[in-house]
C-alpha cells in the first residue's frame, strides 16, 4: 500500500479527530489549584433570563470571593454549562464531574431537569446546589434521603405566604376564585397549596375555572375570555416568566382586572416588565426570595443592587440570589469544615456534613441550609403600588416571612402540615 | 478501502475507549449507541425508502417510556425484557400511525409524522397522572444479563457492562440492518424510493412495504430510546418534542443517509460534536443550525458522501 | 412557514406606534432576497430538505436573538393600550385587536387581488401550478422566487409587528409558533391562500373552545386536527384536488 | 374459451370528461395487439385501465377468468400481466442487474423476504442474466439506469417488465424516443423475448404505423373513448374512415414529433 499524500493526509485527519476527542485526563491536584465549581445555567426558551439572572448571582458572589482571596487561599473557578432538557443536562453534569472534576455543581431551576439532577448527582457522588427545581411530587420519589444533593426551598412557599396575606387582605371580600397557572408541577403545587389553604382559613371560595397554559406560552386571548365568562372575584397565577405581563396586558385591555383582585405569587420573576399602564395597584406580589428595594436591605444587598443595575441596566430579581447563596453558603461550609479538621482542607464528607446547617449572608439577610439538605430563606411579597419612580410596579409595604413561618418542617407531609395550623 | 480501515480503526478504539481511563468520554458516547441505534431504522425509512420522517423521537420516546414504566411501575429489571418489550409496543403503535402515514410520500410524510410527534408529546405533556407530566418518569438501573451489578457504583455500571452491552446492542442491529439493506426486502424499498410507480408495476406492494419499513424503523427508534434513557435515569416529554426529531435528522444528514454506516458516524460525530462546542460557546445553537444549513445547501451526502468522494478523487 | 418565524424574530426591536412598527416590518423583509439566495440550490430538492433547512434556521435565530436582544422577554407598553377600548354589549374589547383583525383582513384582501388581478399575480400561479411550464413559455424563475420570497417574509414580518404590541416578544417564540404555523397551513392546504386563512381560524376556535371547556385537550385538538385533515384530505380544507 | 384479457363496457370519466366510453376488448392468447388512436382517444387511459392502475367507473375488466378491474398494478403483476410506461420509466440510481432483480424477486414471491442474502440468490441471478442477455444489456449489469443511453433506459424499462415472465405485457409506446433506425431492432427484440420467455399476448399502443402494421395480428382503433375499429391490418387498411379519423393523424403526428419522450 503505497502512503499517497491524499492518504496521509487522511491518517492525520484521524488523528486530529481522536485529538479533538473530549479526553477527561486533566489530573487536579486536590489541595492546591483553583476550587472548580460547576454551573448549570439554562441559555435558551423559557427558562433562559432565569438561568441569566442566577448566572449574574453566581458571578459577583464569584467576584468577591476571589478579590478577597478566594476561599482559604484557592480561587474559586466557575465552569458554566448550559441547563436544556432533562437528558442533555444530566449529561452537561456528568461532563461537569467527571471530566472537569469539578468539586460541586450549583445551578439548576427546571423541575423535569431537577428531578433527573437529584439521582445523578447521587451517583456521581458530586455535590448539587439546586437554585430551584423542586417539587412535591417528584422529590420524595427520586431523593428520599439524598447526600449529595441540596435543595432550594419548597416549590409552594410562596403560595403559602401569597394564600395567609389573602386571607389577611380579603377575607369576607371574595366568593369566588378562578387560577390561571402554568401547566406543570410547580403550578399545580402552587395552585393545590392555596386552595387547601383557603380552606384551612375557612374561606368558602368557589372555583369558577382551572386554566393551565403551557408555560411561556404567548397569547391568553381565550383564557382571558373564559376568565371573563366565569366573572371570579380573585384570580390566582404563580405565572413566574414572560407569560405574566402578556396576561396581564391582555386581561388588563379586556377590562378583567379592573373590578377582580388578582394574586401573582411569583411575578415578581419578572418584576420589571410588569408596567405600571396594565398591572393595577392593590394586587398581591410576591418576589419570592429577594426584593431589589427592600427598604431594609443590607449593605450587600444594595451593593448588588447597584452593580447589577449598572451592568445590565436592570434591576435584579430573585434568581440571582439563589445563585448567590449557594456560592457562599458552599464557601462557608468549607471554611467551618476546615476549622474542624485543624486548618487542612477538607474531605468531601466534611463538605457535606458542614453543609447541613450551614448558615451564610445571602442578598436578602442569612439564609441557611436545614439539616435535611433544604434551603430556609425569608421570602418578600406585598400589595403593588403605582407610586415609584419606575414604570412599572413595586410593592408597598413591603412584608417578609420567613420559611419557618412558611414551609413545612422535615419529615412532614405539605398537607398534614397546613391542616394542622393554628388560625 | 480507506472508509473500510477507518471503520476498522474506529471499531478497536470504541471496544478500548472503557479501558483508557476516561469516564467522561466513555459515557458521552451512551446516547451516541442510543441514536445511533434510532438512526439505523430511521434510515431505512429516508435512505432505503425515501420517506423523511420528523417525528421519529415519538419511537424514541415510546422506548424511553416504556423503560420507565417497566422498570419503576411494574419492577421488570431485565434490560433484555425491556428491549423486547419496547420493541412489541412500538411495532403496535406504528402499525396504525404507519397505516396512515405510509400513504402520503415527500413533505406529506413528513407533515404527518410532525404531527403524530407533537401530538405524542402532547399526550406525555398534558397526561399527568399517566406520565408524570414535564417531569417525566423515573427509569431504574436495569439488569443486564440477569444479573444485577448492584455491587457497581453508576459511573462503573455505566463506563463498564452497560457500555458493552449498548454497543452490543448497536453491533446486533447493525448486523440486522445490513441483512435488511440487502435482502430483497431492501431491494424492494430502493425500488420504491426510485420510482414508486414501475415498483408497483413490477409486483411490489408498495404500501405494505413502506408500512414495513415503518414498522421496523419504529421497533429500532424505540431499542434506541432504551439504550438512551438509562444512562439519564429519567424519560421526560421533550424526547418526543419536534426538535428532537429534527435532531435525529440532522445527525442522520450529518453522517450521511445513502451509506449504511452513516447513520452510526453522524451520531457519533453529532454527540463528540455537540459536546466540545458547548463546552466552547454558550451559543452553540448558532453553530449548529449553520453546520446544518451548510450540510443541507453544499452537502447533501453528508461526511460518507465526502469520504466517497474523496475516495473517488483519489482513485 | 419559516416566513412567519423570521417575522416573528425580526418584527421585536422595534419603535412605538403601529404604523412605524409595520413600516419596521416590511423594511425587514429587506434580508428575504439574502435568504432566498442561500435557498436556492435546494430548490430542486424533496420539500422535506427544505423543512429541515427551516430547522436550521431556526436554531441560529434564536442564538442570534440572544444575543443581540439578550433572553429577558421584550414589549411594547403602551402600543396595544394606546388605542383604548370598546364596548360591544357586555364585553370590553381592545381596540387594538379590532385594527389586527382590520389589517389582516386588509392584507388578505389585497393579497387576492394581487394573484387574481395583477401579472405579476398571474404568473406567480402559474408558477405555483408548473414550474416547467412557466419556464418554458419565458418566466425568469430566479426573479420569481426572489420576489415571492421577500414578499412571503414582508407579509411575516408585519404580521410579527402586528401581533408584537398585544404579546411579548419571548426568545423561544420561533420554536413554540412554528409549530402552530405549520399546524395552520398544513389545515388550510399548502398553497391556498383562503385555506391559511380558513386554517388560521380553526386553530384559533379549536384554541378557544379547548380551552373554555376542557383545558387539557388545548394542545392535542390542533394536532389531532392536523392529523384528521392530513388523513382526509391532504391537500387541505380549500386547496384544488391536487396534492 | 375464455380470453387472456377481455374488458367488458367500460367508461372511465374525469370530472366531465369521458375519456372512455363504452369500450369492448378481447385479447387472446397468441396475439399481438396493437391500440391506435389519435391524442386523447383513451388509449393511455385504458392501457392504465387494463393494468389496474386506474379503476373503471364502470365496466368489468377479466384477466384470465377473474375480475381484476381496479385491484390494483401490483397485485396484476402477481397475477402475470406486466406493463412498460409511454414515459421511460426506470429506477434511476439503481443499477441493470438491480432493476432486472425487482422484477425476477417479484415473479418468484421472494420480493419481502427480510432476511435472505440477495447476492447469493442463484434464482435472481440466473433470471438477470438471461433477461439482461435477451435485450442486450448483459455487459451494463453494474451500471446505474440513469447512465445510459436514451435507447437502452427505453429497453431496461421493457426488460423489467419481461423480466416478470408475465402471461401477457401492455406496451405503451415502446419505440416513442427512439430514433427510426433503432425502432424495428427494439421491436425484434421484443418478439425474440417474448417468445423465449413464454409469453402469450402483447399488447402495445404505438403512433408508428410501420410498426402497427408490421407486426400486429390485430388493431383497436380509439376514438373519442370508443372502440371505432378492431379488426386485422388487412382490414383497417381496407377501412376509408378509420384511415381517415386515425391514421391520417396518428402519421402526421408521428412526423411532427418525432422526439416524443
Amino acid at each position: 500500500m503505497r502512503l499517497t499524500r491524499r492518504r496521509f493526509l487522511k491518517l492525520t485527519g484521524v488523528g486530529a479527530v481522536a485529538a479533538a476527542l473530549p479526553l477527561d485526563v486533566v489530573p487536579v491536584l486536590a489541595q492546591s489549584g483553583p476550587v472548580r465549581l460547576g454551573i448549570l445555567a439554562a441559555r435558551a426558551g423559557v427558562l433562559a433570563p432565569v438561568g441569566e439572572s442566577g448566572l449574574r448571582g453566581v458571578q459577583f458572589a464569584t467576584d468577591r470571593i476571589n478579590a478577597a482571596g478566594g476561599i482559604l487561599g484557592r480561587r474559586l473557578e466557575l465552569i458554566v454549562e448550559e441547563e436544556s432538557s432533562p437528558k442533555d443536562t444530566v449529561e452537561r453534569f456528568r461532563k461537569l464531574a467527571l471530566s472537569d472534576k469539578v468539586d460541586a455543581v450549583s445551578g439548576a431551576i427546571s423541575t423535569g431537569v431537577g428531578l433527573a439532577l437529584g439521582p445523578a448527582a447521587e451517583e456521581m457522588k458530586t455535590i448539587w446546589l439546586a437554585w430551584d427545581a423542586t417539587t412535591q411530587k417528584g422529590v420524595e420519589e427520586s431523593m428520599p434521603k439524598p447526600k449529595y444533593s441540596f435543595r432550594s426551598t419548597d416549590n409552594e412557599c410562596e403560595a403559602v405566604m401569597a394564600s395567609i396575606l389573602t386571607a389577611r387582605h380579603w377575607k369576607g371580600k371574595f366568593k369566588t376564585v378562578a387560577g390561571i397557572n402554568p401547566d406543570y408541577s410547580y403550578g399545580r403545587d402552587n395552585w393545590a397549596a392555596f386552595l387547601a389553604i383557603m380552606k384551612k382559613y375557612g374561606i368558602e371560595a368557589q372555583v369558577v375555572s382551572e386554566l393551565w397554559p403551557k408555560l411561556g406560552a404567548t397569547d391568553f386571548t381565550s383564557h382571558v375570555a373564559t376568565l371573563i365568562q366565569a366573572k371570579p372575584d380573585l384570580i390566582f397565577s404563580c405565572f413566574w416568566a414572560g407569560d405574566t405581563p402578556i396576561f396581564m396586558k391582555q386581561a388588563h385591555a379586556a377590562g378583567l382586572t379592573k373590578s377582580t383582585k388578582v394574586v401573582l405569587t411569583t411575578g415578581g420573576g419578572v418584576h420589571e416588565s410588569l408596567k405600571k399602564d396594565f398591572t393595577p395597584e392593590g394586587a398581591i406580589l410576591g418576589y419570592n426570595c429577594f426584593y431589589f428595594e427592600n427598604p431594609k436591605a443590607s449593605a450587600l444587598a444594595k451593593e448588588f443592587t447597584r452593580w447589577h443595575a449598572e451592568k445590565f441596566k436592570e434591576w435584579p430579581n430573585y434568581e440571582s440570589d439563589h445563585g448567590y447563596f449557594t456560592v457562599v453558603a458552599f464557601k462557608a461550609a468549607i471554611e467551618r469544615a476546615a476549622k474542624a479538621a485543624g486548618g487542612k482542607w477538607p474531605t468531601q464528607d466534611a463538605i457535606i456534613q458542614a453543609l447541613e446547617g450551614v448558615e451564610a449572608e445571602s442578598l436578602s439577610g442569612p439564609r441557611r441550609y436545614r439539616e435535611d439538605h433544604i434551603m430556609e430563606a425569608a421570602f418578600f411579597q406585598g400589595v403593588t403600588t403605582h407610586r415609584n419612580r419606575h414604570d412599572f410596579v413595586t410593592i408597598d409595604p413591603v412584608e417578609s416571612m420567613s420559611t419557618k413561618q412558611i414551609q413545612k418542617p422535615s419529615g412532614v407531609g405539605l398537607y398534614d402540615w397546613i391542616n394542622g395550623w393554628k388560625v | 478501502m480507506i472508509v473500510r480501515a477507518l471503520g476498522l480503526i474506529a471499531g478497536a478504539a470504541l471496544v478500548l475507549l472503557p479501558l483508557a481511563g476516561v469516564p467522561y468520554t466513555t459515557t458521552l458516547l451512551l446516547p451516541a449507541f442510543g441514536y445511533a441505534v434510532a438512526l439505523l431504522g430511521l434510515n431505512l425509512l429516508f435512505g432505503s425508502t425515501g420517506l423523511l420522517s420528523f417525528g421519529h423521537a415519538l419511537f424514541i420516546a415510546l422506548g424511553g417510556y416504556t423503560a420507565a414504566a417497566l422498570t419503576g411501575r411494574f419492577g421488570v429489571r431485565s434490560l433484555e425484557l425491556v428491549l423486547l418489550a419496547a420493541a412489541l409496543v412500538a411495532a403496535l403503535v406504528a402499525v396504525p400511525i404507519g397505516l396512515l402515514c405510509v400513504r402520503y410520500v415527500k413533505i406529506y410524510f413528513g407533515m404527518l409524522t410532525l404531527a403524530f410527534g407533537m401530538l405524542f408529546y402532547s399526550f406525555l405533556y398534558k397526561f399527568y397522572a399517566l406520565t408524570g407530566g414535564d417531569e417525566g418518569m423515573r427509569v431504574l438501573r436495569p439488569m443486564l444479563l440477569g444479573r444485577p451489578l448492584e455491587h457497581l457504583d453508576t459511573v462503573a455500571y455505566l463506563t463498564g457492562p452497560f457500555y458493552y452491552y449498548a454497543l452490543g446492542v448497536l453491533v446486533v442491529a447493525a448486523l440486522v440492518m445490513r441483512r435488511l439493506v440487502g435482502s430483497p426486502f431492501g431491494l424492494s424499498l430502493r425500488s420504491i424510493r426510485e420510482n414508486a410507480a414501475k415498483a408497483e408495476s413490477l409486483g411490489i406492494g408498495v404500501r405494505r412495504c413502506r408500512l414495513a419499513a415503518f414498522v421496523v424503523a419504529a421497533v429500532f427508534g424505540a431499542i434506541g430510546g432504551v439504550l438512551l434513557v438509562v444512562p439519564t435515569g429519567l424519560a421526560d416529554p421533550l424526547l418526543a418534542y419536534w426538535t428532537h426529531s429534527g435532531n435525529l435528522v440532522f445527525m442522520l444528514l450529518l453522517g450521511g443517509f445513502d451509506h449504511f454506516l452513516g447513520p452510526v458516524l453522524g451520531a457519533l460525530v453529532f454527540i463528540l460534536l455537540q459536546d466540545s462546542v458547548m463546552s466552547l460557546t454558550s451559543y452553540w445553537r448558532f453553530v449548529f443550525g449553520a453546520i446544518l444549513a451548510v450540510i443541507v445547501i453544499f452537502f447533501p451526502r453528508g461526511l460518507m458522501g465526502l469520504l466517497d468522494a474523496r475516495r473517488a478523487a483519489a482513485s | 412557514m419559516s416566513a412567519v418565524r423570521w417575522a416573528l424574530a425580526l418584527g421585536w426591536p422595534t419603535p412605538l406606534f403601529l404604523p412605524v412598527l409595520l413600516a419596521a416590518g416590511l423594511a425587514l423583509a429587506a434580508v428575504g432576497p439574502v435568504i432566498e439566495r442561500l435557498l436556492r440550490p435546494i430548490y430542486d430538492r424533496d420539500e422535506s430538505f427544505q423543512l429541515l433547512l427551516t430547522f436550521a434556521l431556526v436554531l441560529m435565530f434564536e442564538d442570534v436573538i440572544r444575543f443581540v436582544w439578550g433572553t429577558a422577554p421584550h414589549q411594547l407598553g403602551n402600543v396595544y393600550l394606546a388605542y383604548g377600548q370598546v364596548r360591544v354589549g357586555a364585553l370590553t374589547v381592545p381596540t387594538y385587536n379590532l385594527i389586527v383583525i382590520a389589517c389582516s383582513a386588509g392584507i388578505a384582501a389585497g393579497m387576492g387581488w394581487f394573484l387574481a388581478r395583477t401579472r405579476f399575480g398571474r404568473i406567480v400561479r402559474a408558477t405555483a401550478e408548473n414550474r416547467e411550464m412557466a419556464a418554458a413559455m419565458g418566466v425568469d424563475m430566479t426573479r420569481v422566487y426572489a420576489r415571492v420570497f421577500t414578499l412571503g417574509v414582508a407579509l411575516g414580518t408585519v404580521g410579527g409587528a402586528l401581533v408584537i404590541p398585544a404579546t411579548a416578544a419571548v426568545n423561544e417564540m420561533g420554536i413554540e409558533l412554528i409549530v402552530e404555523a405549520f399546524a395552520v397551513v398544513v389545515i388550510g392546504g399548502l398553497g391556498s391562500m383562503r385555506g391559511a386563512f380558513a386554517g388560521a381560524l380553526v386553530v384559533g376556535v379549536v384554541k378557544a373552545v379547548a380551552i373554555a371547556t376542557w383545558p387539557e385537550v388545548e394542545m392535542l385538538a390542533i394536532y389531532v386536527i392536523v392529523i384528521a385533515v392530513l388523513v382526509l384530505r391532504p391537500a387541505g380544507l380549500f386547496a384544488r384536488a391536487t396534492a | 374459451m375464455t380470453a387472456l384479457l377481455e374488458a367488458t363496457d367500460v367508461r372511465k370519466s374525469y370530472g366531465d370528461t369521458l375519456a372512455l366510453d363504452g369500450v369492448s376488448l378481447r385479447v387472446d392468447a397468441g396475439e399481438f395487439v396493437s391500440i391506435i388512436g389519435p391524442n386523447g382517444a383513451g388509449k393511455t387511459t385504458l392501457v392504465n385501465v387494463l393494468t389496474g392502475l386506474t379503476p373503471p367507473s364502470s365496466g368489468r375488466v377479466r384477466f384470465k377468468g377473474t375480475d381484476v378491474a381496479g385491484v390494483g398494478p401490483a397485485r396484476l403483476a402477481r397475477l402475470g400481466m406486466a406493463r412498460s410506461f409511454q414515459l421511460v420509466t426506470i429506477f434511476p440510481a439503481l443499477s441493470v442487474a438491480d432493476t432486472l432483480a425487482v422484477a425476477a424477486l417479484s415473479r418468484l414471491r421472494r420480493s419481502t423476504r427480510p432476511f435472505a442474502a440477495l447476492s447469493r440468490d442463484a434464482d435472481v441471478r440466473a433470471a438477470v442474466d438471461e433477461v439482461a442477455a435477451l435485450f442486450g444489456l448483459h455487459d451494463k449489469l453494474e451500471r446505474a439506469a440513469r447512465t445510459l443511453p436514451q435507447g437502452d433506459k427505453k429497453l431496461l424499462d421493457v426488460a423489467s417488465a419481461f423480466a416478470l415472465r408475465p402471461d401477457v405485457i401492455l406496451m405503451d409506446e415502446p419505440t416513442s424516443g427512439v430514433s427510426t433506425a433503432d425502432k424495428t431492432t427494439i421491436m425484434q427484440t421484443l418478439v425474440h423475448a417474448a417468445q423465449r420467455m413464454g409469453v402469450r399476448a402483447i399488447v402495445q399502443v404505438e403512433h408508428d404505423m410501420d410498426i402497427v402494421f408490421g407486426y400486429s395480428d390485430r388493431i383497436v382503433a380509439l376514438h373519442q373513448g370508443r372502440v371505432l375499429a378492431d379488426a386485422t391490418p388487412d382490414a383497417i387498411r381496407a377501412d376509408a374512415d378509420v384511415v381517415r379519423a386515425v391514421l391520417g393523424i396518428a402519421t402526421t403526428q408521428g412526423r411532427t414529433q418525432p422526439g416524443r419522450a
